[in-house]
């Protein structure tokens, strides 16, 4: 597969499964994060994920090799853009691994390290009053994580 | 010489505009740049320290010399997942 | 979805991730186990899948409750039973949880526990030299994981 | 009275079948039934204490009273997964 990792809406979870599992490979981890219906008690109907896009994939790209480098494995990263809607995901984590530990691991590294170095923003859409950017945490480079 | 700031995220809201033009000295560095949007913008001033730079794909110092016609974008904190 | 747990043949992924995201959830976890083809340095060419049926298909749903009443998230858990080859899925975890903390913990949580509590047995087949049972572990009641 | 054995997993290499009869006591416990089991294989005997029975889809206990015609299975250590 070489895919975009940056997609417009929200990801098809079956679409990033559809590697097969190499032979050596015993365990394969999948994290996907999901719009919720409410945040801090405010009724959610969608967020809008901005990205600046040539940075967020290149960042994307790092976390694969990167994880791939600390725990031995092989690791997917996906993340949407544009608006999404409850219950959609807005980003996958796919790794497969030759055992359950180092999958569980880096599957977890990957989604925490993501949060921290993708440009990536939430703008979050509300039942009543405006929609609002979400507070984030200063980008950091990949290899800091 | 003129320079073209792209504004990501809530840093829209803290600039009033996506794209923003700014006339600088020439040779004028990152840091002179941040400089003249905490002058003019005093929500952008109160964050600026929790703000990155990219030029292209990648994230620059704020020592960084600027060219004429660059395009600098403004990173606040991220908020993916 | 009321499928049952126990299933002949290779688990198809995409089938346990069809229910849709429940709109509190904004966490996705997932494990899958997949026959791996070298094992204690002998190259393999396939698993059986032997199971207790009953007793089995029992503690697959103990593990579904009891990971829902620890960690407060919601749990499917999979197993196939007969003939598997390299990169067949024997076993699939999935868990949708409030958020990503909660969702890795169950489900490492019950993969851990799947192998200490389930009655079943793999029939390793190799390319050369006869089939073998692998070595186990006692079984143990869910509660006591 | 007689009962059925129904060898899972490993248990069926230790005991050479499937399926055995035993002819036991009336009130019979699972004990007193794998001690018949080991009296007649040696390779279920050495791993006896690691093997847990059955009866339907519950592990029972070896003091359990059997039965005229119940079944029971032997449960070696698993290795699902």
């Amino acid at each position: 597969m070489n895919l975009s990792r940056l997609r417009h809406g929200a990801l098809d979870l079956a679409e990033w499964l559809a590697g097969p599992m190499p032979g050596h490979c015993g365990g394969l981890a999948v994290f996907a994060g999901t719009v919720r219906d409410v945040h801090e008690g405010r009724a959610v109907v969608g967020i809008k994920y901005h990205a600046h896009p040539a940075l967020a994939e290149r960042r994307l790209a790092e976390i694969e090799v990167e994880g791939a480098r600390r725990f031995g494995v092989q690791l997917s990263v996906g993340h949407a853009v544009g608006e999404l809607k409850v219950g959609d995901a807005s980003v996958v984590i796919v790794v497969r691994a030759g055992h359950r530990a180092e999958a569980f691991e880096a599957c977890r590294w990957a989604i925490d390290t993501l949060k921290q170095t993708v440009p990536i923003w939430k703008e979050e859409r509300y039942a009543e009053g405006p929609a609002r950017f979400l507070e984030g945490t200063p980008i950091k480079p990949v290899e800091q994580t | 010489m003129r320079i073209t700031v792209e504004c990501y995220g809530a840093s829209q809201r803290w600039c009033g505009a996506e794209l923003i033009s700014l006339d600088l000295a020439d040779a004028a560095s990152v840091a002179a740049a941040l400089d003249e949007l905490a002058g003019r913008y005093p929500d952008f001033a109160s964050r600026r320290e929790t703000v990155a730079v990219a030029i292209g794909d990648e994230i620059v110092a704020s020592a960084r010399v600027l060219a004429d016609g660059e395009r600098i974008a403004l990173i606040p904190p991220v908020s993916g997942g």
